[in-house]
């Protein structure tokens, strides 16, 4: 007697409907929206500069490491100089280095870190833009 | 065990390890007093069930029919559209473990396809292969298997060593049943004619007599008055019970194991005890029947439609003798078909009351639909509200434990109402540890039809879990009464006690509570219902 | 050696090295990118929901749910609201707790004796190693989410933030990914090295385990050690969830390789065991009220039956009933 | 194309490899550019160096609070501490304390008036046997290789063990998140978040790049900065020529913080 | 020192593999679970094995200068040859078990039985004893299970005959009391 009717039709219906929701959830959410990779904006002053403390692709991936590597070398061990690859020296500092370049957090850092969803709290205490009161 | 071990095996068994072999590739091998006789040809004849004919599970030649294939297959697909339950068992099994180790016949006879997993396995791997297109691409791979005659013979030996207590169904988080794929199996394994003449000559019995033993009904009425002048002895009152009688207040049915073996009788008694003094004080008119003179069902052994047909009885009999509900006495699964089948196949009720009780005014609101109140209920209800007069101190000589039965247990959630009876006509009462009862209560090892003689050893070491924690309250406390109310139990955990704990005897509820009961009109009663005298209480009667 | 575990193993290993021949170094990126997902989502929600169909076209003949704790009887006996349920809240609390805590599971108790004295002690592991499982696969599931919405949603944020809350290691370590390679290892260790296990398993048990390890693995290397270009990536599995199709340059290998895991299991799920998921809310034995006795359940397929009435019972045996003095419906 | 095909190879053999593939992943780890040299990462050309940086305050010629007040500026103005509202918030790097609690061990019911009412300096005394860092859970707070107590603001989770150790009181809690209450932010230096401890470091900052601390720059040589070890440095030459006290010297800490009376 | 005393220290390591041994004359899977599951409620057969085990060897390794208490390993003897007797086993794998402490004990006590072979002889005899008593009550065991079949049988039959009345009583000079159906 194969049936063809379903029984408990709307409670297995209503199951059926919500896991649909669920999983279309992201379409649904999107409906519309064109959300294009973000392209990060460079200062006059980093364009002007041309090359990071390395190079764009290691950046790219790389930076949250290179970071760490800087505050954990300057903090504790109290060297503070970084000579890249290339034999440019920096001070190894997030405030007077990098932002100093780029002081342009919004149009920068946070693209990409929203877009890819991450929250770093560098900026809880390094200052967004050291030299905007200047 | 026919075998003569070799030398090698008897004695190295330090080096003596068998090969690792999965499971598929294991055959059964059927060993005397694990396994019940085949059905009786003429029992599956009465009852009209296919391919009835004599056969033997030891020969190889078990003479199936020509397409038993077709017909499994045919069967298995019929069921597998009726029944969502074995449908979803057979899909979502993640093959946990956690039923593993909890079944009573696993941990007794040590047999890996006891685990439940497995027994359910065994039928999932056909599923696999009939029916899912995994199992056809991937074979073995998948866990599936072609239909043989081996595994056909598997099926029947180990499903036939499941008493369907639901106890791993209580672990398994999916809440996949193996009592409700025995069930299913043995209803395919019936398609080809292969049942067990401990269920198939019941069944034919009952459905012909109203009873199992196929007690005829001048004879059932015989054995009543044989307790009615035992008790008229040991109580001194002349009880009266009405048979098929039209116009009563209610019906009463119990298992008819109650009524011919010992200690099922003295509950029989109890009841009798019972109605005699509700009839005396209150005026309640309980009748009984000879045509639905059977409380257990074996027919849910066999087949949901056996089932059926055998329960029938208990609804025409009330409409036909128009009492107002129906009380039920003290049996496993003939409460697990009431509770859960009983209505839906053969019900409406409407010629029935919503059953009240009217000694104390209490409506059973629980059975209102189905109309059968369990006389754990009825009795637990009568004595809250002290409508019975009971005299605790005559089962003082009494260590009493509560067996919880399986199907009352799982398949209902009747945990309270004995206890609070037993507490109430006993001053001695011990719970075994607890997860040993309520719903992770451990199967007497013989429930579904099992109980027979020939599968001793299964039935034995199947009930080791129970008679260990049996055993435990025993060493503890002293325990030397296990109350129980279920039928098969009073069958058969006489047997496990005398092999595993001899010290400890078996009753039922009611018995307890007759001996407790103080009747109008009763001498001093210096015996139990057992006809045994009653310590502290016999010197008056010596100088007799 | 067992051949079940060995075939899932090797069934693994081919489906990376089929990803990784296939998108890397024969560059069908978007075959491995756009169309494998696509396909995946839609035999997934297909295939999902033709399973639950198919259970559903089978009717509940019968309310047998196993009660696992006291009846509703009398008034004054209280009565197990969620293990026993009389009414439809309690069989959704009872859902509740099978379906969120595993309640089942959670009954497993094992006791010592010691010194005459009853010793009870949880044995949860398989509980434990389930729960753990089970809640850090989702979290994960919902903590990807954010590379399918845009802008990501609060609640995906606040997730994150939870998850990363022992603010660990650099790119900060989420904890749900290691618990879930933990708790499936363990899940295989078991699997394996119980004897018990071993013998009920099938490679259909290991399979999806194997694979689960691997798309874990995968995905903590490439948010750990082999840094993948994460950008790129949600430029690619946005594009899928807007339908304005990207195949972004420079994504690693590795990430094809997660990715087309990822699809096998979806493609794998409605089709294999992992079906639980759906089928736990049909299971008759839990999402039914025991109140049989008090409200008539109806079968869908109830057919009359031969029975032995009482008109035949009583041609066969009158006689024997007048002797005794039973009454009979017709005089004899 | 050829540079990624390579990059691909390489992750696809540590993923078939799987975890275990450590020096693989040590190759993947170091990124695309295995040809190029190593950066370096050194100390700066005017760096300082010590073994262990002391500091001498010479308590005479810092007679009033107005002596002090713009050695405190100066410190917490560079190191953007907030001016807490209420006196149970506060956040101190150098602050200004009375005879009786910078030496509670020499002080008796008499004692000569001008160093009764003298205002002392009170500030992290460094030590070399620092009990504070012995009880850092995460070693947030750890004693870098030229002896000074420093902290590792990135590591500390606010369990306040720190400040339970300390002695001297030099350790103060950020109940609040301290932005609002900085006047002028130096945007050299980090703030602070809520829920971190901080207090001086030696102006550790300032020694990287050859400048003396802020308090000592501003005290017009009422105090004195050198390496301890060193016989030559200013700060011996100080202890030398005068006598002078350490706080609470019989814990055996070991302050590196020596007043002049 | 003597036999005894060595006995008592290499008692645990001896119970272990013994019980070892006897959980491997289960299946894999069920050997496993034997060993594993200290609830003897959950595991009935491993907790009763693991006690007897124990109790037959401290009977056995006590003083070896006086006769062995036959009564006593009886005792310890009787719940584990209960549990084999309805188990699968032949009869000679269900007492079988006792002879492996002979292995496990050379192989144990190993250098320190040097020089005590008489201690030995006396002990390897005690085994030989316990062998003998174990298959004494292996039998007691089969017989009590024959004569539970039977009871059933009687009881399930007889009563119900003898309340229909088909029963007549036998006389009490009837020399045929076993027949009482007619």
């Amino acid at each position: 007697m194969a049936s063809k009717i379903l029984f408990d039709k709307g409670k297995v219906i209503a199951g059926i409907v919500i896991f649909l929701a669920l999983l279309t959830f992201p379409f649904i959410y999107n409906l519309g929206k064109a959300a294009p990779a973000p392209e990060p904006e460079l200062t006059p002053k980093a364009k002007a500069a041309k090359v990071c403390v390395r190079d764009t692709e290691y950046m790219n991936k790389e930076h949250m490491q290179l970071l760490d590597v800087w505050r954990d070398t300057s903090v504790r061990e109290g060297k503070r100089i970084y000579v890249s690859p290339n034999g440019t020296a920096y001070e190894m500092s997030l405030s007077n280095t990098c932002l100093d370049c780029h002081s342009n957090k919004a149009e920068f850092c946070d693209r990409c870190h929203n877009y890819a969803s991450v929250d770093p709290y560098c900026w809880d205490c390094h200052i967004d833009n050291p030299k905007e009161a200047q | 065990m026919s075998e003569m071990p070799k030398p090698k095996e008897v004695l190295s068994g330090l080096d003596h390890r068998p090969p690792r072999k999965g499971w598929m590739d294991t055959p059964v091998d059927i060993r005397k007093g694990m396994y019940c006789y085949a059905a009786n040809p003429k029992s599956v004849e009465y009852l009209g069930l296919p391919h009835a004919r004599e056969w033997n599970p030891l020969d190889d030649d078990w003479k199936l029919p020509e397409n038993w294939q077709e017909i499994l297959h045919k069967g298995f697909k019929e069921r597998l559209d009726r029944f969502r339950s074995i449908k979803v068992f057979m899909d979502i099994c993640v093959r946990c473990g956690a039923c593993a180790d909890k079944c009573h016949f696993f941990i007794g006879t040590g047999d890996p396809k006891n685990m439940p997993v497995l027994r359910a396995e065994l039928l999932r791997s056909i599923y696999r292969n009939d029916f899912t297109l995994s199992g056809k691409i991937f074979g073995k791979l998948s866990g599936s298997r072609k239909m043989t005659v081996e595994v056909l013979k598997e099926w029947w030996y180990y499903l036939f060593q499941c008493s369907e207590c639901r106890r791993c169904s209580v672990f398994c988080p999916y809440g996949i049943d193996t009592a409700e794929i025995t069930i299913f199996g043995r209803e395919l394994l019936n398609l080809l004619g292969l049942n067990i003449d401990w269920i198939a000559t019941p069944v034919a019995n009952c459905y012909r007599t109203g009873n199992h033993l196929g007690i005829q009904p001048h004879a059932f009425k015989d054995m009543l008055d044989f307790f009615v002048e035992d008790l008229e002895e040991m109580v001194g009152v002349k009880v009266e019970p009405s048979f098929n009688k039209k116009g009563a207040d209610i019906l009463f049915i119990t298992p008819s194991g109650d009524v011919f073996a010992d200690p099922g009788t003295y509950t029989a008694m109890g009841y009798m005890l019972l109605f005699h003094y509700l009839k005396e004080r209150y005026g309640f008119d309980i009748t009984w029947s000879t045509y639905a003179s059977e409380g257990g069902n074996f027919g849910f052994f066999t087949s949901h439609e056996t089932m059926k047909r055998l329960n029938s009885k208990m609804y025409a009999e009330a409409k036909r003798l128009g009492v107002k509900w129906i009380l039920g006495g003290e049996c496993g699964h003939m409460w697990r078909v009431i509770h859960q089948y009983m209505e839906t196949m053969n019900g409406p009720t409407d010629f029935l009351e919503e059953p009240v009780n009217p000694i104390t005014g209490t409506k059973f609101e629980n059975a209102r639909s189905t109309k059968m109140v369990h006389i754990a209920e009825f009795l637990a209800d009568l004595i809250k509200h002290d409508k019975l007069e009971l005299d605790k101190s005559r089962n003082d000589h009494l260590k009493v434990t509560f067996h919880d039965s399986c199907n009352p247990a799982r398949g209902m959630g009747l945990f309270e109402e004995p206890r609070y009876v037993i507490r109430n006509v006993c001053n001695h009462f011990y719970d075994m540890p607890a997860n040993t009862i309520r719903e992770q209560t451990f199967c007497c090892g013989s429930g579904s039809g099992l109980n027979a003689g020939e599968d001793m050893e299964l039935r034995l070491t199947g009930a080791l879990p129970r008679a260990n924690a049996v055993k435990y309250v025993h060493e503890k406390f002293g325990v030397n009464m296990l109350a129980c109310v279920c039928a098969i139990d009073r069958a058969a955990l006489p047997t496990m006690t005398e092999y595993w704990v001899p010290e400890v005897d078996v009753t039922g509820l009611s018995e307890l509570v007759a001996n407790a009961l103080i009747v109008p009109g009763q001498h001093d009663r210096t015996t139990d219902l057992r006809g045994e005298d009653l310590p502290g209480r016999e010197e008056e009667e010596d100088g007799e | 050696m067992n051949v079940n575990y060995m075939f899932s193993l090797v069934a693994v290993l081919v489906l990376i090295l089929l990803a990784y021949a296939g998108a890397g170094a024969a560059g069908f990126t978007t075959f491995f990118g756009v169309f494998i997902p696509y396909l995946a989502l839609v035999i997934f929600i297909g295939g999902f929901v033709s399973r639950v169909m198919d259970w559903a076209r089978s009717p509940v003949p019968y309310r047998i749910p196993t009660t696992a704790g006291q009846q509703k009887t009398l008034p004054w006996i209280s009565y197990s609201y969620t293990d026993n349920p009389s009414s439809n809240a309690g069989v959704v609390l009872r859902m509740i707790l099978e379906v969120l805590l595993f309640r089942s599971l959670f009954r497993n108790t094992t006791v010592e004796v010691k010194d005459q004295k009853l010793i009870y002690r949880l044995e949860k592991w398989l509980w434990l190693f389930a729960l753990a499982f089970h809640y850090s696969f989702l979290t994960v599931v919902i903590r990807h989410l954010r590379f399918f919405l845009e802008p990501t949603p609060f609640f995906i944020v606040w997730l994150e933030k939870l998850d990363g809350f022992l603010q660990l290691g650099l790119p900060g370590i989420f904890l749900s990914g290691f618990v879930l390679l933990a708790a499936t290892l363990l899940l295989l260790a078991r699997r394996i090295f119980s004897p018990k296990m071993n013998y009920i398993s099938l490679a259909s048990d290991y399979f999806p385990l194997i694979l689960i390890i691997a798309i874990a693995a995968t995905g903590l290397l490439m948010r750990y050690v082999a840094k993948i270009d994460v950008t790129a990536a949600k430029e690619l599995t946005l594009g899928l969830a807007t339908f304005r199709l990207a195949v972004p340059e420079g994504i690693s290998g590795l990430f094809y390789i997660h990715l087309f895991l990822v699809c096998v299991l979806l493609i794998y799920f409605p089709f294999s065991k992992l079906m639980h998921l759906g089928g736990i809310f049909m299971s008759p034995t839990r999402n039914l009220a025991n109140n049989s006795r008090a409200v008539r359940h109806v079968n869908p397929w109830n057919y009359p039956v031969d029975v032995h009435t009482y008109e035949e019972y009583e041609d066969e045996f009158r006689e024997k009933m007048v002797e005794a003095g039973l009454p009979v419906e017709k005089g004899a | 194309m050829e540079k990624s095909r390579r990059s691909f190879l390489k992750i696809a053999g540590v993923a078939a490899l799987g975890l275990g593939a450590k020096p693989a992943i040590d190759v993947l780890a170091a990124g695309g550019g295995t040809q190029e040299p190593e950066p370096a990462l050194v100390r700066g050309p005017q760096a300082m160096t010590a073994q262990q940086w002391a500091m001498v305050i010479d308590t005479r010629k810092l007679k009033t609070s107005g002596d002090l007040e713009p050695l405190i500026e100066a410190c917490h103005k560079i190191h953007n501490v907030p001016k807490m509202p209420k006196k149970n918030h506060e956040i101190k790097w150098i602050w200004e304390d009375e005879y009786g609690h910078v030496f509670p061990n020499l002080h008796a019911e008499f004692v000569d008036e001008s160093v009764e009412h003298r205002p002392f300096l009170a500030l992290c005394n460094h030590c070399e046997n620092p009990p504070c860092v012995r009880v850092c859970p995460t070693q947030a707070t750890f004693k870098n290789s030229q002896g000074i107590v420093t902290m590792d603001m990135h590591r500390c989770i606010g369990c306040r063990f720190c400040m339970a150790a300390c002695p001297y009181g030099a350790r103060s809690f950020n109940f609040f998140n301290p932005e609002p209450y900085i006047e002028h932010v130096n945007k050299e230096y980090p703030r602070r978040m809520k829920g971190v401890v901080e207090k001086c470091n030696f102006c550790a900052e300032r020694l990287a790049v050859g400048k003396m601390p802020a308090c000592v720059e501003a005290s017009n040589r009422a105090m004195a900065f050198g390496d301890l070890y060193d016989p030559e440095s200013e700060v011996r030459e100080w202890i030398r020529s005068n006598y002078t006290i350490r706080r609470k010297q019989n814990l055996g800490t070991s302050p590196s913080v020596y007043y002049i009376i | 020192m003597p036999l005894e005393k060595i006995l008592e220290t290499y008692k645990n390591a001896i119970l272990k593999r013994w019980f070892e041994a006897v959980a491997q004359t289960y299946p894999a899977e069920t050997a496993r679970f034997l060993q594993g599951q200290q609830d003897p409620f959950a595991n009935p057969v491993g907790g009763a094995t693991r006690t007897s085990l124990e109790g037959i060897f401290d009977q056995l390794a006590g003083d070896l200068a006086v006769d062995m208490d036959i009564e006593a390993i009886a005792a310890h003897l009787d719940p584990v040859i209960r549990i084999r007797a309805v188990q699968s086993f032949s009869p000679s794998a269900a007492v079988g078990f006792v002879f492996f402490l002979k292995k496990i004990l050379k192989e144990e006590l190993g250098q320190e039985s040097r020089g005590r072979s008489e201690l030995l002889n006396r002990l390897d005899a005690r085994i030989d004893d316990t062998a003998l008593v174990a298959f004494n009550i292996y039998m007691k065991c089969r017989e009590k299970v024959f004569q539970l079949q039977s009871n059933e049988m009687r009881n399930r039959t007889f009563s119900a005959f003898q309340r229909a009345g088909l029963v007549r009583d036998v006389p009490e000079d009837d020399p045929d009391k076993n027949n009482p159906i007619e």
